[in-house]
């Protein structure tokens, strides 16, 4: 056992001692210790480097407020966390603690040289230099300073835990395990509410857990949690969350919490979660969180082994650890006095006590006199002196006119300090509940709230624990408690302590990771940056990875003295979430890999996947792109299968195509409004290529769409269009065309759909088909028939997106797989070669067939596509019709589609290459169009392009030129038309 | 995540919602019959307002109706939802 | 594709309609269909292995044993506005049950799912992670999913997932 | 009043004298009764329209009216992407306008504004999304704006911490890099403008909230009222970002806007481990590494309109998934801030920088998630336009008329989703 470890007492189990390694060597805890508690038990206080100046940095809190003793923790090579507070760290055997921001070693800091030079790096000094020369912001200082900032180091391999979500409700959410939160949970679990409870630390109880000789209703502090505990624990109503941090506040009582699953256990359990992030949704919110003891600012703040007074307190009450042999304290208010007393009785030697206030006094002053404590009033400390620790306190005391007079120089290793609490309002703020400022508890405390929500105990500023516990109780129902006598007094200092006039030089901090000084935000005053929000962003106080927990009020109190402003006119910094840092992974959740987005696959997929085929993303869905057979690349499989599909026959997995069945008397009105066709004179048993505008009159989505009965359409989409589709019709339907009765229903999946195209597709089918006589005069191209294959019902089209004679077979998905296997077993005889969405998109190019969104892209019109054919001419409106009407979409010069072949090359242009008139012309250039599609068409054994160029349909003909990095192409403007001009194969 | 009133499921989570924009903005009849002016008012024009407004929501993932609703965009807190043809409350 | 255990399971396939319309068609359908309509938002009812899910104010998924014939169902809906679409191989049912069937749904379902909240017989579409499904309680243990084809996959990995950790 | 100028120098001398000679960056005026033109809000682009109405175009009797601080709205709020590789030729022009500002603004201001070209990667992770990424790098190059095509290995070397394997739901097929983009330091471009303005006499008035605007009997604008009593002007230019509705309708003009919450987030600050900017439309989400170390990251906007600077928990869990799908290694970081600002967007998705129906009036707006990277460039035209009482050539394409008249400068409808 270490000399800093107590004999009894404590909460940690001393039968079970933990082995664990700070920067390598190894150190001995016990279980229920914290990294923090562990190190100081073993005399260790250095534990890092500040951001800026490298100061060497000691543990000064023992919660999450903590702003300095941040470590990585390595469990192994691809879980490595940087960090963490060394005081939220819970230890287990084997694991591995660094210190951060620091080289070579934590003792042997070269980055120590930046304190000594810190006169010249006041707050914002890098916006004053580094200017000249200019290229050497890039190449020397800011690398420099990239460098030199940051913390911790990243993470380098990809981490191999799991993190969980769930949502929860509940009646009552109660954040935050201390007396108030207990007394609070205690009588909501009296009703019939379900109830969360939930706090951050490893064990409930809060501050109790601290505490030393209070009793409530007879009990001892740690056996009324106790007690407490297990009656809630065996209601059924209530969840206790403990490691669980309430994070954020979000609108209309969403609360999420951040549950730290296996991080404090040696062994990890197999696929246990590391992390479950909950979102709750309650109907009340209890705030329970309670206060943060306020650092004092004064010259030498920093040094390890300067530490908050309940800080040791807990550390000796909670964890059986003395912070040091002979501490000085300094304080503004009485409660503090008991951290002196409780660590006087343990052992430690307290040296003196410095008050802050001219005539303290009351219970505990009494009593630290009588144990004969040298007390100074109206005290200050002027400075403290030691390297890698405290050695000694200089001691001020300030006379009747204000002046501040050197005391004495103190020994101690040990220096703590106190200047009253800072109810923590995170929450409340985050939930945007109004804040209002107490002159007499010299806070900002919960005013109006936002959402249902309740403040309760040291978080709105009541503080003496009989308050503090039927403040919690009284939020459900009143409840007396009887407490023995605790001291609680609400005074505090905000701002600097007490110093000469002529003082400078030493460094007193405000922001402890920052390494912002009383210094820096005076400059930032002196420079006109008077609002909080310009303070903090011009020195970066309360910007540091505790957010400002310790140090926002006083930055605020020095500020104030400064301008002469009352504090509430300075403002305050707005809370943003999270209230600690909370781990990316637990807001990503389940979603990675697979389940990052569901996985859309097809009926036919297993088929395709199978036989080889590539797949590529297409909105969720895998669609197969091509077929290679052997080693061919995928050019080599595009050309075989187009030639495939324009001499014999192919075989398509067209099922990704959105599906719509639109039902009712005024089904044909309803498409007319919509689409520019004109749907009345569409026969049942007959299709037609429909075109869909928004109201902006550009082309919104295009597909087939066929009249199965008279009150009856089926209605075909783009692959991703499907969703959007629907929900631009459904938005017309109930919003708009009120009176029209028409019914929508998606049936993108109860259809599977197997193109098979080609001169040869009839011939595969006729066997196979039953009920539907195929020939050209009884099925012509555009018309639908009811049959069945194999005994399955089928819809079959009589359609083509390749300009071959071509049918399109709906399956029950069910049977998709079923009737595709028949059909290319049925097509073996005649060729049948099964083609994806390249082929595809070659064979519809060839015929000069647009894809929405890559021939045209939301700023093109039908008449800009070459598609006004397809207008219904009669009808007196359609969506979009009234936009196509503005002079601008009528003009001559708008791009229109065309095809492109080059001139004396044959390799197939770029996508996306822009078009220009002339030849060489000097940047910028003046562009008069794009490629949009480019493929090599093996049927004709040329490229062949489509393109956007304005005016386009009036340049058939002319040359343009397509500048690319390597030197100009030359091509012609062609009609968008490439193969089987007549279009007679499609009526074959 | 706000909590959204669906006229026709009670109250429901945002995430089951898609929104759909100012309420209140009728497509004309006869679309022929505005000017240039008037149509980009209809496609375009928005009061986004600072306070109360009236917006539209469909319960996407739920019963899939449109409605309106009030909510204070300083505050993003709901006052009332109503079903569509409904007047503002 | 889905691995052996004993709280998610796929349902056998089953005839599935959307009917749509206005009350009048509810009310002609009714006569052929014995479960009814629910006029209560968000339940479903049930008789003889038929099931009317409410969906919407004026949609409705029925439910009854694969290839069951509803003729009679279109006949008594032959007069009166409506639209009816087969969907039976649109989605697939899934089961989620056991003591922790609610818990595991709140991995990715934003809904209380609580007894009180979520009583048996409610239905309603809604969100599971990043699918839409229709979840149907039928038993206090038991949720019935009905889930578009092509999701399935996703849906019953991700509660699999869930379920691991 | 002179100057004091930044300086390694100055900062050093000073450094001896315990930096207590330094002046105030801007003063602290009170409003006088009138000036030539006042630039109603105190961001970037107000308070560079300012400089530049001073600097250029000889204007210095003018003032800047901010409600609240100046640079707290989206200025301060961003993710400080700076890049100029946009597909229409007005857009490129203007946004590379700003990045060749950019690149000597810190000389220009006398204030380090840490422009950082470090390179801007945009994944490509469908073949629509490379098509597209082709479609901007050729249009690119032939207005003089550079962007390339990196394979998915070129674009790991680029970015070491890039997942490009193919264990990813959308694995990256390739990326297009604008070498010339980067970050700045957002705070810095507000301050070092307000100083350089304040320097040539330009009054920078905090706390002062426009309440009406005064018009003439011809209609035009003839002074503004506000919390800090009556200011009488012929010229008011208005860029108040995601306010803008409610400020023009003091004057009664109505404009193609809604606002949306915008939200970013920071992680804890690490040692460099990522030395670019990285963006994907199709996960949703970008990041870069501030010199500070913080992780820099941020999505899309919000679903509905708001005005709360805050969004939603759901959207966090999106932009973060993405990240750490792309990303990893950075599944163990840990979100230290996340915030939220208000974006004004319009119809097509390009900003409106232009003169308005009332004279005197003009607007500079719409620049829903991209006004950052233009901060200088906007300014000068929006300057420019104020002083000339006509559109500078670059900014002409931006003006109100073209929703009406069908013009749109579609970038977002552009970059359509395919098929």
């Amino acid at each position: 056992m270490s000399a800093f470890r107590t004999q009894t007492g404590g909460r940690i189990d001393r039968t079970r001692k933990v082995h664990f390694t700070f920067d390598g060597k190894t150190y001995e805890g016990l279980q229920g210790d914290t990294l923090a508690s562990a190190l100081l038990a073993n005399g260790v206080h250095l534990l890092g480097r500040s951001f800026k100046y490298h100061r060497p940095r000691g543990i000064l809190a023992a919660g999450s407020e903590e702003p300095n003793a941040l470590v990585a923790v390595r469990r192994d090579e691809a879980r490595y966390t940087p960090n963490l507070r060394a005081t939220q760290v819970e230890i287990y055997d084997g694991l591995q603690a660094q210190s951060q921001n620091r080289w070579p070693s934590l003792r042997w800091d070269v980055g120590r040289i930046n304190d000594l030079l810190s006169r010249f790096f006041p707050a914002g000094f890098y916006y004053k230099t580094f200017m000249w020369p200019k290229s050497a912001w890039k190449s020397l200082y800011e690398p420099v300073i990239r460098r030199a900032a940051g913390i911790g180091k990243s993470p380098t391999l990809p981490d191999p835990d799991r993190y969980a979500q769930r949502y929860a409700h509940c009646e009552v959410l109660i954040v935050g395990a201390g007396p108030a939160g207990i007394a609070a949970a205690l009588q909501a679990a009296k009703t019939d509410a379900r109830v969360i409870f939930c706090d951050e630390q490893s064990e409930m109880g809060g501050s109790l857990l601290s505490e030393s000789a209070v009793s409530i209703d007879g009990l001892s502090a740690a056996d009324w949690v106790a007690q407490s505990l297990v009656a809630l624990a065996r209601n059924p109503r209530v969840t206790l969350l403990p490691r669980t941090t309430a994070f954020g506040y979000f609108p209309h009582n969403l609360i999420g919490l951040n549950e730290r699953v296996t991080e404090h256990l040696a062994q990890l359990p197999e696929h246990c979660a590391r992390e479950r992030l909950w979102q709750v949704r309650a109907g009340t919110v209890l705030l329970a969180t309670g206060a943060i003891e306020r650092p004092l600012v004064f010259a030498g703040n920093d040094r390890p082994g300067v530490m908050l007074a309940a800080a040791a307190r807990t550390y000796l009450n909670r964890y059986g650890v003395r912070t040091g042999s002979r501490a000085v304290l300094v304080t503004a208010n009485d409660a503090a006095y008991q951290a002196a007393l409780d660590l006087g009785a343990a052992g430690v030697s307290i040296a003196a006590i410095v008050d802050v206030r001219k005539n303290p006094g009351g219970e505990l002053h009494a009593a630290a006199h009588r144990a004969g404590i040298e007390i100074f009033a109206a005290g200050t400390v002027l400075g403290t002196r030691g390297s890698l620790r405290i050695s000694g306190v200089q001691i001020g005391q300030v006379d009747g006119s204000g002046a501040v007079h050197f005391k004495r120089s103190i020994a101690c290793d040990l220096l703590l300090m106190s200047g009253g609490h800072t109810p923590s309002v995170h929450l409340f703020s985050q939930s945007r509940g109004t804040l209002s400022w107490n002159e007499a508890l010299e806070s900002f405390l919960p005013g109006t709230p936002a959402e249902n929500q309740r403040s309760i105990g040291a978080c709105r500023g009541v503080y003496a624990l009989s308050a503090v516990l039927e403040d919690g109780a009284a939020a459900i129902a009143p409840q007396r408690f009887t407490v023995t006598a605790t001291v609680t007094s609400p005074s505090g200092w905000l701002g600097a302590l007490p110093r000469p006039v002529d003082s400078h030089g030493a460094k007193a901090f405000v922001d402890w990771q920052h390494d912002v000084t009383v210094k820096d935000i005076q400059l930032a005053t002196r420079e006109g940056f008077h609002s909080i929000e310009h303070i903090k962003r011009f020195t970066t106080t309360g910007m540091a990875t505790d957010q400002g927990k310790t140090s926002n009020l006083n930055a605020l109190a020095i500020a104030s003295d400064r301008l002469q402003k009352p504090i509430p006119e300075i403002g305050l910094t707005t809370f943003r979430m999270p209230f600690t840092p909370t781990t990316f992974g637990s807001f990503a959740g389940l979603s990675r890999g697979d389940l990052f987005d569901p996985v859309r696959r097809t009926p036919v997929h297993p088929w395709a996947a199978q036989r080889g085929a590539v797949f590529e993303d297409v909105s969720l869905w895998k669609r197969a792109r091509y077929f290679p057979v052997g080693d061919e690349d995928m050019h080599a499989a595009v050309n075989r299968e187009c030639v495939a599909v324009r001499s014999g026959c192919g075989i398509f997995d067209a099922s990704t195509l959105g599906k719509i069945e639109i039902v009712g008397p005024d089904a044909a009105t309803f498409l007319n409004r919509l689409y520019v066709n004109n749907w009345s004179t569409l026969a049942v048993g007959r299709s037609r290529y429909g075109i869909l505008l928004r109201d902006d009159g550009f082309i919104y989505d295009d597909g087939v769409i066929a009249r199965t009965a008279t009150d009856r359409f089926h209605v075909t989409t783009t692959t991703g269009g499907a969703a959007r589709v629907l929900g631009m019709m459904e938005d017309y339907r109930q919003t708009e065309w009120t009176d029209l009765k028409v019914w929508l229903t998606s049936t993108t999946e109860q259809w599977s759909v197997i193109a098979v195209q080609g001169p040869n597709s009839r011939r595969v089918l006729e066997g196979l088909v039953t009920g539907v006589d195929l020939s050209a005069a009884a099925m012509p191209h555009m018309s639908v028939a009811r049959g069945a294959i194999g005994g399955v019902p089928v819809l079959l089209f009589r359609v083509s997106f390749t300009g071959e004679l071509g049918f399109e077979v709906n399956v029950p998905s069910t049977h998709g797989q079923a009737v595709w296997e028949q059909i290319f077993a049925a097509g073996q005889a005649h060729g049948i070669t099964p083609y994806g969405t390249e082929a595809m998109h070659v064979l519809r190019a060839e015929k000069g067939y647009i894809i929405v969104g890559q021939d045209t892209d939301g700023t093109v019109t039908p008449d800009d596509a070459g598609l006004s054919w397809a207008i219904g001419k009669a009808k007196p409106d359609f969506v979009g019709k009234r936009s196509l009407q503005r002079p601008s979409m009528q003009a001559p010069e708008r791009k229109q589609l065309v095809g492109l072949i080059n001139v004396g090359s044959n390799v197939p242009l770029n996508e996306g290459a822009q078009v220009v008139e002339t030849r060489a012309q000097a940047v910028p250039m003046t562009m008069i169009g794009h490629v949009t599609s480019s493929y090599y068409s093996a049927v004709l054994g040329k490229p062949i392009a489509l393109a956007l160029i304005a005016g386009g349909r009036a340049r058939m003909g002319q040359r343009l030129y397509i500048p690319m990095p390597g030197g100009e192409l030359e091509v012609q403007v062609t009609a968008p038309v490439f193969y089987d001009l007549e279009g007679a194969r499609i009526h074959a | 995540m706000l909590i959204i009133d669906c006229p026709y499921c009670g109250k429901r989570p945002e995430i089951e919602f898609s929104y759909g924009g100012q309420a209140h903005i009728a497509r004309p009849v006869q679309p022929a019959d505005y000017d240039d002016e008037q149509w980009t008012g209809f496609l375009y024009m928005r009061s986004n307002e600072r306070g109360m407004r009236a917006e539209r929501w469909r319960h996407v993932r739920g019963c899939g109706r449109f409605f309106n609703a009030l909510r204070d965009t300083t505050t993003d807190q709901f006052h009332g939802s109503y079903k569509v043809g409904e007047p503002r409350p | 594709m889905l691995e052996s255990n004993d709280w998610l399971r796929e349902l056998p396939p089953a005839t599935r309609l959307i009917l749509q319309g206005a009350p009048d068609a509810f009310t002609a359908a009714a006569r052929a269909w014995s479960p009814g309509f629910s006029a209560t938002a968000c339940r479903a009812t049930g008789s003889g292995g038929r099931n009317s899910l409410w969906l919407g104010p004026d949609e409705y998924l029925l439910m009854a044993p694969a290839n069951a014939d509803y003729s009679d169902l279109q006949a008594a809906l032959h007069d009166v506005p409506h639209s009816l679409v087969d969907v039976s191989h649109r989605q697939v049912g899934l089961e989620v049950s056991g003591a922790h069937c609610a818990e595991r749904l709140s991995g990715g379902c934003p809904l209380d799912l609580d007894l009180s909240r979520f009583p048996i017989g409610m239905c309603t579409r809604t969100v599971l992670a990043k699918a839409d499904v229709v979840l149907w309680r039928t038993r206090s243990d038991a949720f019935h999913l009905e889930v578009w084809r092509s999701f399935v996959d996703y849906t019953t990995q991700l509660l699999l997932e869930i379920a691991r950790c | 009043m002179t100057r004091q100028r930044f300086s390694a120098l100055s900062l050093f001398l000073r450094g001896l004298s315990r930096h207590r000679s330094w002046q105030i960056q801007w003063r602290k005026p009170t409003p006088k009764p009138a000036y030539d033109a006042v630039i109603v809000g105190g961001g970037g682009h107000g308070l560079g329209a300012a400089y530049y109405l001073a600097a250029e175009h000889g204007m210095t009797n003018i003032a800047v009216l901010e409600k609240s601080w100046i640079g707290g709205g989206n200025t301060g709020r961003n993710t400080t992407i700076i890049r100029s590789n946009y597909l229409f030729d007005e857009s490129a022009a203007l946004y590379d306008h700003s990045v060749k500002l950019w690149e000597d603004l810190a000389q220009v201001l006398n204030y380090n504004v840490m422009f950082s070209p470090r390179g801007v990667m945009m994944l490509a992770h469908t073949v629509h999304d490379m098509q597209s990424a082709q479609r901007h790098i050729h249009a690119n190059r032939c207005n003089g704006v550079d962007n390339e095509w990196l394979t998915p290995e070129q674009a790991k070397e680029f970015c070491p911490a890039l997942n490009i394997g193919s264990n990813i739901r959308y694995p990256v097929l390739g990326a297009a890099l604008q070498r010339r983009g980067g970050t700045a330091r957002h705070d810095a471009v507000a301050w070092g403008y307000a100083r350089a303005a304040d320097a040539l006499g330009v009054d920078i008035i905090e706390n002062c909230e426009v309440t009406g605007m005064i018009r003439d009997p011809s209609g035009a604008i003839a002074g503004l009222e506000t919390s800090r009593g009556e200011i009488r002007t012929r010229k008011v230019g208005v860029s108040a970002a995601g306010n803008t509705s409610v400020v023009m309708r003091l004057a009664g003009v109505d404009l193609p806007l809604e606002s949306y919450p915008l939200q970013a987030l920071v992680s804890e600050p690490i040692k460099p481990v990522f030395p670019c900017v990285v963006m994907s439309n199709t996960v949703h989400a970008y990041i870069s590494q501030s010199d500070k170390g913080e992780l820099v990251i941020g999505a899309g906007t919000d679903a509905y309109t708001s005005y709360t600077q805050r969004g939603a928990l759901h959207i966090n869990n999106h932009t973060l998934d993405a990240i750490c799908e792309l990303f990893p290694m950075f599944r163990r970081m840990r979100m230290l801030r996340n915030w939220g600002g208000i974006v004004d967007v319009t119809p097509d998705r390009s900003p409106i920088i232009a003169k308005t129906p009332v004279p005197g009036l003009y607007v500079n707006c719409g620049w829903g998630t991209g006004g950052f990277k233009a901060t200088p460039g906007s300014a000068h035209v929006f300057a420019w336009t104020i002083a000339r009482d006509e559109p500078h050539p670059i900014n002409a394409a931006f003006n109100i008329e073209r929703f009406r008249e069908g013009r749109l400068i579609g970038e977002a409808a552009a970059a359509a989703v395919a098929h």
